[in-house]
């Protein structure tokens, strides 16, 4: 009695989901994330349903099945816009185009109230490794270091530190690719000594941006496309790589607003960001990032190409050229630096001119096929420079911000298969 | 709570903090028994002040100081341990050994 | 005496709530199967146990903290009798702090405050 | 005594469920969103994590792990035990109060420690060292503020510094001693700028890896320990229950929610520095700042 | 009764400090022993001190965890061990000095005077430190400032004369040998330890 009270209370909370994101399943979860009926949580342990968003690659499936079976039972999977695994019978789907909000919503309710059981695991439920009942006291280790106590092995042999030399233990794992800071389908072999980055490799690349049809930088492909739909798209691109790293630097509802700010851009809203970004600057946003973190040089910079290589002072931009912009009064902005804070500012700052260009632009257009400044830069070839170049020697934290401060087209470039791992 | 009580407490802690002191290999938990002999002594400070001296302030001002020995016993410690294992990658006692040589 | 008791009351009654409720809500717990027990890593399992000998990137500021924070012990007492003492007292917890300021300026100036 | 006592509880529940009312309150004001549901939000999400189940990681500190929000939770509650609700009426009227503080303080920054260490899980574990790089170097800005704000009141019992200040609040008199005390106040619980162990960087830091009783126990703490320092800070810097017309507990209360809600705005408004900035800029600007105020109510107490 | 109630958690946790394989329960346990001496103060009339105990301690024990796990193998206590030396001839000497210490407690005859009860006892600390013992006050600046100079020159490793490490390869452990220092398959640089 007093649980099924306790039940019927608990299903009226803000559902808490834990995102899979999957391939071009990134963009829609960031409005969804703004609905007030919802929570999405950085944690599995702190979500009720896992929700499968977008595509899943085949080397993620167990990645997936790992976290689906870290979330604390009552549990349920919710697949929006994707197949479901084979073996989950019968599976909660929902089509990419709609929201799933009432379907989380009804599914969390009978979840608690035991209309719906809870989800068995889908890992095998064995230890990592056999080791019961081995050792001293059956904890499975030998010796001070040796063995695999409890399942796991000892900490790795102690490497001197790049930093002050002192040689403690190094811990390797792989990051991703549903760590909620890290870049959608990203995956990093990480080498930590204490929170500072020893090494990195890239397991798995990130998520290209999606192509398509019905966005505006793949109609221009197709038909002609207004230049305020165009500008309107890249002001909401750039300022949900502004709430990503925002979410990094601890200002949640600040990058909530920037995600309810591009989706208000995105359904044709005149907006003026100015408040928005003294809200920022009066946050200290600016101020957070270290001066002078994850620099490139101005080859780096040529070699990305878009709004990374603007803030490295490059001035190039198509639209300088192009004949639908001749009478906008173009004018191509740059930050000197090259830094984090300075990509960071250059996306406030051309999504501002963006606006403002869409609200000039009036019916103009750019004609089907014609070359266009995309908001994220050159999508290949795979460039000569690394990601994980720039990492080692970064606490986690900044490394993190280094990560978030490209779009995924960069970072994609930037970190091509099979030549890190040996 | 009798002076004899509190003494008996204080010195089953010194006694216990000399057989860590003594018998600890590693430099760390060897200072854990310097610690808990301490521990002992500043019991046994407060008991005397307490109980045997009227509650003359010099008495307090020893438990500071005892406290003051233990900060720095601590932090030059703890500095030794860091730049011997700096240099030697060693953290008990007999990896020194080489000193003799 | 009775003020500690009523400290000692509350501090023991919030402990123990807190240890009641995980225990009472432990009851109609799923059991913990061994892939839910991975460390959360985004997807990855990792090799090894967690515990390790972290490398603790702010080691030299804790010893500075430790040599610091003794004077804690000197300005307690010395506040209460601040007022009765007058100019000396100032003067005196004066000369303290400046001594220990220059430990710090000096932990400043070799950096220990940065991640090592 | 027991109705003191009972008080007290009922205090620690009413003002974390005030703190998460703040809180949404104050994510819907900068999202700019509605605030429906926020009165009930905090006590259906209880439920839900009262429902969820308690999860564990491979070869935990377990025993610590259940101690740690337990203890945080009892650190919280002893706090705040040594404020007056009005002249005489205190739970704990200790002759060294502040010190009290003091111990919590240290011993607060044990507990985060062990909460993260106990899961034997990376996240959890950065987020424990990064929070003991913090919590060591802010408590010596509030025992500075503290000191000063005995400094008038020659005692170091609580309620000596709320008679103290009969004449005029320490908030005039030390101008520079509430805003350092109510850093302490995130950092404690570590809220916001100062939030090092429960970070999103981290997936939830040291609570990564906790799941249902144990959470709810974990963030019901963390709201409590706001709630504490809030009380201490009205009570050292604003004239506790010293007022005009209303009882002094009424008082108490409404100074308390104004601090709190500068607490939660504070929380909200304000991005992380990287830890070792925020060492620099401890040791660096705002120790010289709690010297400064120690030095001022110095030569004002003259 | 509340005396003898802290006195075993000091003496208990003291001991366990030694028996139990997590570096970090071992500081810990030592802090309990550390809170139950400080709350014993509180009862003997010393409500500075106790209080003041309980936060010193809390800060360096929290320190002590620190370092416990920065330089211990196995600092979790994942594959229990005992590393020890000498131990029959610690366990003497440990009880040979409580014996001895007992001893001299039972046959000296201490005087009976406690501090009076409303003695203001934080006041006459104050006094004493900005009067009498005013030397020793400003003195203990001056060792603590050279325990910080000291402690940042021996633990930091940049310094105003280059790394403190530069050129340095561990000794050898025989004389011509290899270099020491830990690798995995050579427990501890080749003592014997002794596995319970």
């Amino acid at each position: 009695m007093a649980m099924s009270l306790l039940g019927r209370f608990a299903a009226r909370a803000p559902v808490p989901v834990f995102p899979a994101v999957g391939r071009d399943g990134e963009v829609r979860l960031d409005v969804l994330s703004l609905a007030p009926a919802l929570r999405v949580v950085d944690s599995p342990r702190h979500a009720s349903i896992l929700l499968v968003s977008g595509d899943i690659r085949t080397a993620d499936r167990d990645s997936l099945a790992r976290v689906h079976d870290q979330l604390a039972h009552p549990r349920a999977t919710l697949w929006w816009g994707t197949q479901p695994r084979a073996d989950t019978g019968a599976a909660l789907t929902v089509a990419a185009a709609e929201s799933p909000e009432t379907a989380l919503r009804d599914l969390y309710r009978r979840l608690l109230t035991g209309g719906h059981t809870s989800e068995t695991h889908w890992l095998a439920d064995e230890p990592p490794n056999p080791w019961r009942g081995r050792g001293d006291h059956g904890q499975g280790g030998e010796g001070m270091m040796g063995g695999v106590p409890y399942g796991r092995m000892m900490p790795m042999p102690p490497t001197p530190d790049l930093r002050d030399g002192l040689a403690l233990d190094v811990y390797t794992a792989q990051f991703g690719p549903f760590l909620p800071q890290l870049p959608p389908g990203l995956v990093l072999e990480i080498t930590l000594q204490g929170d500072v980055i020893q090494s990195a490799a890239v397991v798995r690349p990130p998520f290209l941006p999606g192509r398509d049809a019905s966005a505006p930088f793949d109609r221009v492909l197709h038909e002609a496309t207004p230049v305020a739909a165009i500008e309107r798209a890249r002001a909401a691109h750039h300022l949900r790589c502004v709430a990503r790293l925002l979410g990094i630097l601890q200002l949640a509802p600040q990058a909530a607003r920037c995600r309810r700010t591009a989706l208000k851009i995105e359904r044709g809203g005149s907006i003026d960001l100015a408040p928005l970004r003294k809200t920022l600057r009066r946050a200290g946003a600016f101020a957070a990032i270290p001066a002078g973190l994850g620099p490139i040089d101005a080859a780096w910079a040529a070699e990305l190409g878009g709004p990374a290589a603007r803030a490295a002072d490059q001035a190039r931009d198509r639209r300088e050229t192009a004949p639908a912009y001749r009478n906008l009064d173009f004018r191509t902005l740059c930050q000197s630096g090259g830094d984090v804070r300075a990509r960071f500012t250059q996306w406030l700052d051309e999504a501002e001119q963006a606006l403002a260009l869409a609200r000039a632009a009036g019916d103009a257009a750019i004609e089907k096929g014609a070359p266009v400044e995309t908001p994220w830069g050159h999508r290949a070839p795979p460039s000569v420079y690394r990601l994980t170049d720039m990492l080692p020697g970064l606490e986690w934290g900044e490394a993190l911000l280094t990560i978030a401060s490209f779009d995924a087209a960069a970072v994609c470039r930037m970190a091509p298969l099979g030549i890190e791992n040996p | 709570m009798t002076l004899t009580a509190l003494l008996l407490v204080a010195a089953a802690l010194i006694g216990i903090g000399l057989y860590g002191a003594l018998s600890q290999q590693s430099f760390v938990m060897l200072m854990m028994g310097l610690e808990l002999m301490l521990n002992g002594v500043l019991l046994a400070a407060v008991g005397f002040w307490s109980l045997a001296a009227g509650g003359a302030p010099a008495g307090q001002l020893l438990v500071i100081i005892t406290m003051a020995v233990m900060a720095v016993e601590m932090a030059v410690g703890f500095a030794l341990i860091a730049a011997v294992y700096r240099n030697r990658q060693a953290d008990m006692t007999e990896s020194l050994d080489t000193m003799k040589h | 005496m009775i003020e500690l008791l009523g400290l000692a009351a509350i501090g023991v009654i919030a402990v123990a709530a807190g240890l009641a409720l995980q225990w009472l809500a432990r009851a109609d717990d799923h059991r913990v199967s061994e892939p839910q027990k991975v460390p959360f890593l985004g997807g990855g399992s990792p090799q090894v146990h967690a515990w390790q000998r972290y490398h603790v990137r702010y080691y030299s500021m804790t010893l500075l903290f430790i040599a610091f924070e003794m004077e804690m012990m000197f300005m307690y007492p010395w506040a209460v009798v601040y007022v009765a003492e007058g100019i000396k007292a100032l003067v005196e917890m004066g000369m303290f702090l400046t001594i220990l300021s220059i430990g710090i300026l000096y932990g400043w100036r070799e950096g220990i405050f940065r991640w090592q | 005594m027991t109705l003191l006592i009972a008080s007290w509880i009922a205090v620690l529940l009413f003002g974390a469920w005030c703190v998460a009312v703040l809180d949404n309150l104050a994510l819907a004001l900068i999202e700019r969103r509605s605030a429906a549901g926020a009165l009930t939000a905090p006590l259906y999400g209880a439920a839900a994590l009262l429902r969820q189940q308690q999860n564990r990681t491979e070869a935990p500190d377990l025993l610590n792990w259940k101690l740690a929000p337990a203890l945080y939770l009892g650190l919280a509650a002893a706090g705040v035990a040594v404020v007056p609700l009005a002249p005489g009426d205190i739970l704990a009227d200790l002759q060294a109060g502040i010190v009290l503080w003091g111990a919590v303080e240290a011993l607060t920054v044990v507990v985060v420690f062990l909460h993260g260490w106990s899961a034997n899980s990376m996240l959890a574990l950065i987020g424990a060292y990064r929070y003991v790089a913090i919590g060591l170097p802010v408590m010596l800005l509030s025992m500075f503020v503290l000191i000063a704000a005995a400094l008038p009141a020659e005692s170091l019992a609580v309620s000596a510094i709320v008679e103290s200040q009969r004449s005029l609040w320490n908030v005039v008199r030390q101008p520079l001693g509430l805003p350092l005390f109510l850093l302490l106040g995130l950092s404690l619980s570590f809220r916001g700028p100062f939030n090092y162990a429960d970070s999103a960087d981290l997936a939830g830091g040291t609570a990564a890896e906790v799941s249902g009783a144990s959470r709810l126990l974990w963030e019901f703490a963390r709201l409590a320990m706001l709630a504490a320092v809030a009380a201490m800070a009205s009570t050292v810097f604003l004239g506790g229950y010293l007022g005009p017309v209303l009882p002094g507990p009424l008082w108490l209360l409404l100074k308390t929610a104004a601090l709190l809600i500068v607490l939660v705005a504070a929380s909200h408004l304000f991005a992380r520095l990287s830890p070792a900035r925020m060492l620099t800029l401890l040791w660096v600007v705002l120790l010289p700042l709690a010297f400064v105020d120690l030095l001022w109510a110095g030569v004002v107490a003259l | 009764m509340v005396f003898w109630v802290f006195s075993a958690v000091a003496v208990v946790a003291g001991w366990r400090v030694f028996c139990t394989d997590s570096m970090v329960r071992a500081s810990f346990l030592l802090l309990v022993s550390f809170i139950a001496v400080g709350a014993i103060m509180l009862l003997l009339n010393a409500p500075y001190l106790g209080f003041a105990t309980i936060f010193m301690m809390g800060v360096e024990m929290m320190v002590m965890a620190l370092f416990m796990v920065m330089f211990m193998m196995n600092p979790a206590g994942l594959n229990p061990m005992m590393m020890v030396h000498q131990h029959r001839f610690s366990i003497a000497a440990g009880a040979a000095a409580f014996v001895g210490l007992a001893i001299a407690i039972f046959t000296t005859g201490f005087p009976h005077d406690p501090v009076a009860a409303g003695r203001p006892v934080i006041h006459d600390l104050g006094r004493e430190l900005l009067g009498p013992s005013m030397l020793i006050f400003e003195s203990a600046g001056v060792t603590l400032l050279a325990t910080m100079v000291a402690s940042v020159i021996l633990s930091s490793r940049s310094g105003r004369f280059g790394a403190a490490d530069e050129g340095s390869v561990p000794p050898p452990l025989e004389p011509g040998g290899e270099p020491a220092g830990r690798r995995p398959d050579d427990e501890g640089g080749g003592h014997a330890h002794h596995h319970h």
